[in-house]
């Protein structure tokens, strides 16, 4: 199909509807209103169920239910929002529910601001709901990509069983661009849901129960390591990433979302300038691209992470470098896009001998 | 004459004694001579010829142990 | 021939300012140009400045944020404050004059000034300033050709706000005409 | 002599042993939505969810199709059921705890939306699980493990009375309180269950009924005794009856 | 004064009205129900405020109030409870608000069960509430060292305007050893709290607002820089650790809470064998206590974590690590306690020629 | 000629200019607030909570402490205010979605407790914020972002009426729906609000003072029409009226 | 004669025209001619001679815009 | 003497395991040992089984988890069945044989059995059967003395329960009769 010009959260919406999502719970928050709005139209067209939450908290609640009984679901919101839904998602792991879940984040802590961000990477990277659980995490970078992502994790939720997050900064979510809404997009073969709780006990002969509660320790434990499996299988399969200008590089930009958009004009302009750079752009967040890093030639010496926080994903970078590569770090906040030249001048610092 | 009677599960009976005072005709009594699997005192019958079938001792049990059977004249 | 262009458009919220940006960004991906449309709304929610940037390009746009535009389009004073010193050398500058009395323009850039709201009362609706500020826009700069706006319109106005056209159409001809 | 067997364990809950204390009215409670689920033949297409609280494992005990919802959200997760499937029968059955206090937005929220679901709400003016703390629906001067003095007015408010205010709510259809202190009561419990399940079978919306409970343990009472404390003093401020039946003004 | 025998629970409790608290609020949850329980007895007694909140959501937002207020205000949970709270601490952290929070960790995720556990080392050192805030945290050992903390952490809380953590796995919380709750602890010179927004502002002359919006993004990201700062300060000052027969190690063993206590147990048993191991056991969790791993002499080539979770704290070793030592990682999870010699096994695996 | 001010802008409110649009009743009831904590002498022991919606910047206007909210969560801030400082005079200031979708817990469990505040709530039908989403209180058929068809019954109910809610609930001491369409129901609104005050004032309790709002941007409407349908449309499913006095059963 | 007159306090003026609805003699109107500091058009006084001093413009004015004065007889 | 003692109590929830272990962990505290009393109830929150364990040391206590100790209180069958493999080799097991009818123990540890609840009943009263075992145990290890034991009875039975103190002593003397 052709591409159609849109915003990104009616695009992100659109391809919910797309992606076969039968029914959406959510509460409004800005900058992801147009998700709901959107929906609150077009799911009734499709006959499809979208249901406006008395809060966050009812709505994850609510997409524990229909996921458990076997729909496809969606819930969006933005960073207070996504954290009112750190318990239910806790549950929603424990209870290995599929689920899509579109974070378009915003300034913090707190109320914070409106304005784009990418402050939520460790909301969104490591829970914040109780116990030991992962959310398969995207963070795209073009609106292209963003609705391909969200069209897939559906498929991917119901594979592993477990939510999935598309987290974008606000800029996303807000700006208008071309998109292919049919682009082919891997899909995936996958089972009847014979797990669901949905009153067809009869049909089934046997009753399903949707339960993340095990009393005993050593039952739990089990659970735990059932869970763990799958992340496993996760870490192994999932990472994506995309290395850019990288293979000559001596110095490699880790960015991802729209700062990996700015960066990129930034490598345009120290390419012209001379200075090998590239950039490894993330595209899981978790499981955190470890394989990527691992594909950078010895040429690189050192790593800039930036993004629109104060330093979140740098403490993964922190962790795959394993202290071989000198790190730095850049970052705006509270709703600042760092500009190409800024980063241009934080890579300049880095060319060898630059200080000398 | 009886008109009924009562199965007790005494397995699963926890002594709660709820039973004993539903019943009309004060036939029910807990056996306090032993404990069942779970540690509890469990339910006797101690005059049967009394049972006028009315099931309340079994409607009031939270624990689904006692089954009642009416008599039938043939 | 190369398309790579970088434009803010500011005004008070009202003024239209969004759609203008979003026109453009219409004739762009109908051309099968690589766009992108950010909006951007003051700290204050309500009756605050307003304003969009929207990159065009025939490759890939990489950064989306526009930081050094090609064109301004401003509607107040305060956007053409907040927007001039921004506008890259001999970059095109177009403002709506019509509540800006004295004002000294950069001498580097090409400044065309409008009184976008007097032209739009003449033509019966002050809610057309925006698309005659759009009319010498696309004059200006050449980037579209009038029939790809009014394609745009077509496919915008439609239902109850189909008789928007031809007013519309009026108001980016009247605007192309101030620059011709 | 031949018998016929007039009253025996439900089919509508499984055979493992409920977890509750001796002489807790939860298992009456179970049983006669069990039995109810069974007579009108919903038993095959009905999904329960189980709150938290003691009741928390009653996934284990309802013989249908079950989901376990976190503390107080059971209205809600029952929402996301009831919306993809409205063919099943969704009930919840959730304690004053969590229906009263963390999941006052919920229960409100799903009558107002006039969700066609089914809520068993157990009043035992406790919180049974944790051993015994502070409810909305303490009575006054009631002790409890966070009211260990009673509970005072001046502190902590009057109980609140869910059903009385719920028939506020104009999404709400049929409420009902009920006891199941003695068979009498019990026999009118389950009319009003059945009721309450007719409403959602018939699309007529929301459905709630308020059951008068005990919690032996953390009340520090043998069970007849409170039986008898649950009618001398939790009904009177309690009343219960009919709150609301808006199957009439429906078509 | 001599030590009294009390729950960890009646403990902490007991601290917090040591500690100078004024105010809790908190909602039950098992295993920290004798928290409130306590206090809803022993606040009134001393003139303070005790609620029982309707929920967690509601109790970390009354926190918030009488924080602001200018309170010394204590909120109590356990893991689910803790999740429903991250918004709200969110909150604290960016409306700069003191409170002492107490997580009593069970098993997760969801329901879980209710047996210890540290599964909630993310939620607890990552937030999970939106935007670049950090909690100071602390996972102490005994329930000395835990009443220690919990009366200085509302000095810290104070001082730093941000929250502070307790984190304890549910051992601590419902065991009972003998403890002095007048122990001579580090007391701070703290400023009276001009800041507090509490109704009187006509004796101050001066408005007081508490508040985290800030709508223009420099001027959140001139907050967030200030935040930084803050917690800057305490990566610098607040890192607490003990390093136990590590002067002499070949391998060391990292572990907080209960199991660092076991792990004493390992360690006497292997130091018997000839085992050189010791412990590196981090009091603070947030910040990481980095400096600890410099002070390991060079003998030490191994280091195993170990955690009642599948590895979460490991992580942070691993990024402190940057690749010097060797690492392993040894995890009980679902509410099991490792035990001694499990433990010691696994210390066994990593001396060297071990397994060839 | 000698003069004599008759009305001036209150000192009981800052003077930064508010950042409502034209014509938005926030401003009138701001204003009121503001007169009636000054002409009791209340301003300069105040806390005034603003909460999420388009009044958060609410703490920029009231003149005096402030503090600003979670979505919803108000009432509970003012709890920990109110509890740990007695003699402040606590209120908040919550819109519809904040008050009767969020935050209906927090609301319902303040009153329950009786806790000592002073509410202002705010119902314009709408969730003015965020662009104009469905409320709880939005009208049947009433068109929003996500009732874009308008709101229809069968899917998401009837409206909540809240004073008539929280009537219900025994800690309410004062409740009462007012309008300020025009002057005359301005002087009783702040009749009311007075009162409101006064209760606070006087320990009796809770009282909630609800306020028929407009939000002439969302409605789509100028503001003067938006007033007539506050009028025409509002108030009869929301009649204006005292819904609770319970400072006759007090002492 | 005027009983009073009121004080426009222009550019807090959001033209919302609520006042001029609410003036029960009819003076008040919107200077179309103009627009403020915020881009309003803002209130004026057609005719301040009717002007009774009732209020009610400044009442309604959600922008405390208006203040207004009693002519007093000395 | 160092001390060094790991016991763990069992039995059904109600019997009073948990009351025997604190009432070991108070006498610790009143001579200044070290000690750490830990809970542990089964999976169902009730009518299950219940036990705890008691370390008491006059060094440091490492490890609080008791997981082979030196003696095991047994007040029923599946108690008895859990922790009899646990007990350490030498270890001492004091079995309350009331509900318990043949039992092949294990004959590398001391084993005493005795029908407490036959003695408590004869005391007038079923629940003190715990103290009984309590009894035998302080008098089978020597650990505490009687004194020890009934000063902590005075501390912890106040206000109502203080008519509880005579009795609980004499159910506590039972015991170590029994044993001596
Ligand atoms: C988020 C959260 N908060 C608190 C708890 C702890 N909790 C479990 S059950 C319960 C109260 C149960 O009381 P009620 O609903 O009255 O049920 P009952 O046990 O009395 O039947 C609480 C507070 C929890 N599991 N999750
Ligand atoms: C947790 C959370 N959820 C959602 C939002 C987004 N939000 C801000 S205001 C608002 C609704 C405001 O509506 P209302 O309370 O009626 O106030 P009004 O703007 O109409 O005066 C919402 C949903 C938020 N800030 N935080
Ligand atoms: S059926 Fe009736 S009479 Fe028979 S035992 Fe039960 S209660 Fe007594
Ligand atoms: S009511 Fe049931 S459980 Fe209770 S004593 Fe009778 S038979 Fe046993
Ligand atoms: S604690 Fe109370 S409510 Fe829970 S099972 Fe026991 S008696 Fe019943
Ligand atoms: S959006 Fe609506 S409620 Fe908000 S300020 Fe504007 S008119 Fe008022
Ligand atoms: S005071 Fe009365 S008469 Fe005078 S302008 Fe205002 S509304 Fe009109
Ligand atoms: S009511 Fe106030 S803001 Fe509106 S037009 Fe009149 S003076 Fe201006
Ligand atoms: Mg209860
Ligand atoms: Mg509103």
């Amino acid at each position: 199909m052709a591409k159609v010009l849109m915003k990104g959260n009616e695009a992100m919406a659109l391809a919910a509807i797309k992606g076969g999502c039968d029914a959406f719970f959510g509460y409004p928050i800005t900058p992801q209103n147009e998700v709901p709005e959107y929906l609150s139209y077009h799911m009734k067209e499709n006959n499809r169920v979208f249901v406006q939450a008395e809060s966050e908290v009812a709505a994850i609640n609510m997409v524990y239910g229909a996921a458990g009984a076997g729909a496809r679901v969606l819930t969006s919101s933005s960073s207070p929002g996504i954290a009112l839904k750190q318990e239910g998602i806790s549950y929603m792991a424990g209870s290995e529910l599929p689920a899509v879940i579109i974070n378009v984040m915003r300034g913090g802590p707190g109320l914070g601001g409106i304005q784009p961000s990418q402050g939520d990477y460790n909301q969104v990277t490591r829970g914040g709901g109780n116990g030991d659980y992962h959310v398969l995490s995207f963070g795209p970078e073009t609106l292209q990509e963003t609705v391909d992502l969200v069209r897939h994790a559906f498929d991917l939720a119901d594979y592993y069983r477990n939510p999935v997050m598309i987290a974008v900064d606000g800029l996303i979510g807000q700006m208008m661009e071309p998109v292919d809404l049919d682009n082919k997009i891997a899909s995936m073969d996958l089972p009847t849901k014979e797990w669901a709780s949905n009153g067809k006990s009869g049909e089934r002969g046997r009753l399903n129960k949707i339960v993340s509660l095990h009393l005993d320790p050593y039952d739990l434990e089990k659970h735990n390591l059932k869970l763990k499996k799958k992340y496993d299988e996760m870490v192994e399969k999932e990472q994506r990433y995309e290395l850019i200008n990288t293979d000559d590089a001596d110095i490699v930009i880790v960015a991802y979302g729209t700062v990996a958009r700015v960066a990129r004009s930034t490598v345009k302009t120290l390419r012209e300038e001379g200075i090998k750079v590239g950039i490894l752009r993330p595209i899981s967040l978790w499981p955190f691209p470890e394989k990527a890093f691992e594909k950078l030639p010895e040429s690189v010496h050192s790593l800039l992470t930036v993004e629109m926080s104060l330093g979140q994903m740098h403490q993964d970078v922190r962790i795959v470098n394993e202290g071989k590569r000198n790190l730095a770090f850049y970052g705006r906040a509270g709703g600042v896009v760092p500009e190409a030249d800024e980063i241009a001048d934080e890579v300049r610092k880095l060319v060898k001998g630059a200080n000398a | 004459m009886a008109k009924g009677r009562i199965i007790i599960d005494q397995d699963r009976c926890k002594g709660c004694a709820l039973c004993v005072y539903q019943c009309p005709v004060h036939i029910l009594e807990l056996d306090t001579s032993t404990t069942n699997q779970k540690g509890y005192t469990p339910l006797m019958v101690n005059d049967p010829e009394k049972c006028i079938a009315c099931s309340f001792c079994a409607m009031i049990c939270p624990d689904s142990v006692i089954t009642v059977e009416r008599f039938v004249k043939e | 021939m190369a398309k790579h262009e970088q434009v803010i458009v500011a005004g008070f919220g009202g003024q239209g300012v969004m759609l203008m940006g979003q026109m453009l960004a219409y004739a762009a991906t109908n051309e099968g140009l690589n766009t992108v449309w950010i909006p951007s709304y003051g700290p204050e929610t309500r009756g605050g400045t307003a304003n969009c940037s929207v990159a065009i390009s025939d490759s890939m746009i990489n950064s989306p944020v526009v930081t050094k535009p090609d064109s301004v389009i401003a509607m107040n004073l305060p956007s053409l404050q907040k927007f001039e010193p921004k506008l890259s050398k001999d970059g095109l500058l177009i403002v709506n004059v019509a509540a800006i009395k004295d004002y000294d323009y950069r001498d580097d850039v090409r400044v065309i000034t409008i009184d976008a709201n007097k032209e739009a009362l003449a033509l019966g609706n002050l809610r057309v300033a925006n698309m005659i500020m759009l009319g010498a826009y696309i004059q200006a700069t050449g980037i579209f050709d009038k029939e790809a706006i009014v394609a745009v319109f077509k496919k915008s106005f439609t239902g109850d706000k189909a008789r928007l056209v031809d007013i519309n159409i009026k108001a980016l001809e009247t605007g192309m005409k101030i620059v011709d | 002599m031949k018998t016929e067997t007039i009253y025996q364990p439900t089919k509508g809950l499984t055979e493992r042993q409920l977890t509750y204390c001796p002489g807790c009215t939860h298992g009456i409670i179970h049983k006669l939505i069990g039995e109810v689920l069974v007579e009108k033949g919903l038993l095959d297409t009905s999904v329960g969810i189980a709150s938290v609280g003691c009741s928390v494992m009653s996934y284990e005990f309802f013989n249908c199709d079950t989901q376990q919802a976190a503390h107080g959200r059971a209205p809600a997760v029952a929402t996301g059921i009831k919306r993809t499937n409205p063919d099943a029968t969704v009930f919840t059955y959730q304690g004053d705890g969590d229906l009263a206090s963390i999941g006052l937005a919920e229960i409100v929220h799903a009558a107002h939306r006039g969700e066609n679901i089914t809520v068993i709400f157990v009043n035992n003016a406790i919180y049974g699980m944790t051993g015994g703390q502070m409810a909305p629906t303490t009575l006054i001067g009631q002790k409890t493990t966070t009211s260990p003095r009673g509970r005072d007015q001046g502190d902590t408010g009057l109980p609140l009375r869910m059903s009385e205010m719920l028939a506020t709510v104009p999404g709400a259809t049929y409420l009902e309180r009920v006891s199941v202190h003695d068979p009498k009561h019990i026999r009118k419990a389950k009319k009003a269950l059945e009721k309450a399940f007719d409403v959602q079978t018939n699309k007529q919306g929301f459905s709630m009924i308020e059951f008068i409970s005990t919690c032996p343990v953390n009340w520090g009472m043998t069970p007849q005794d409170s039986l008898n404390w649950a009618v001398d003093q939790m009904i009177p401020y309690y009343p219960l009856g009919l709150y609301k039946d808006g199957t009439k003004e429906e078509n």
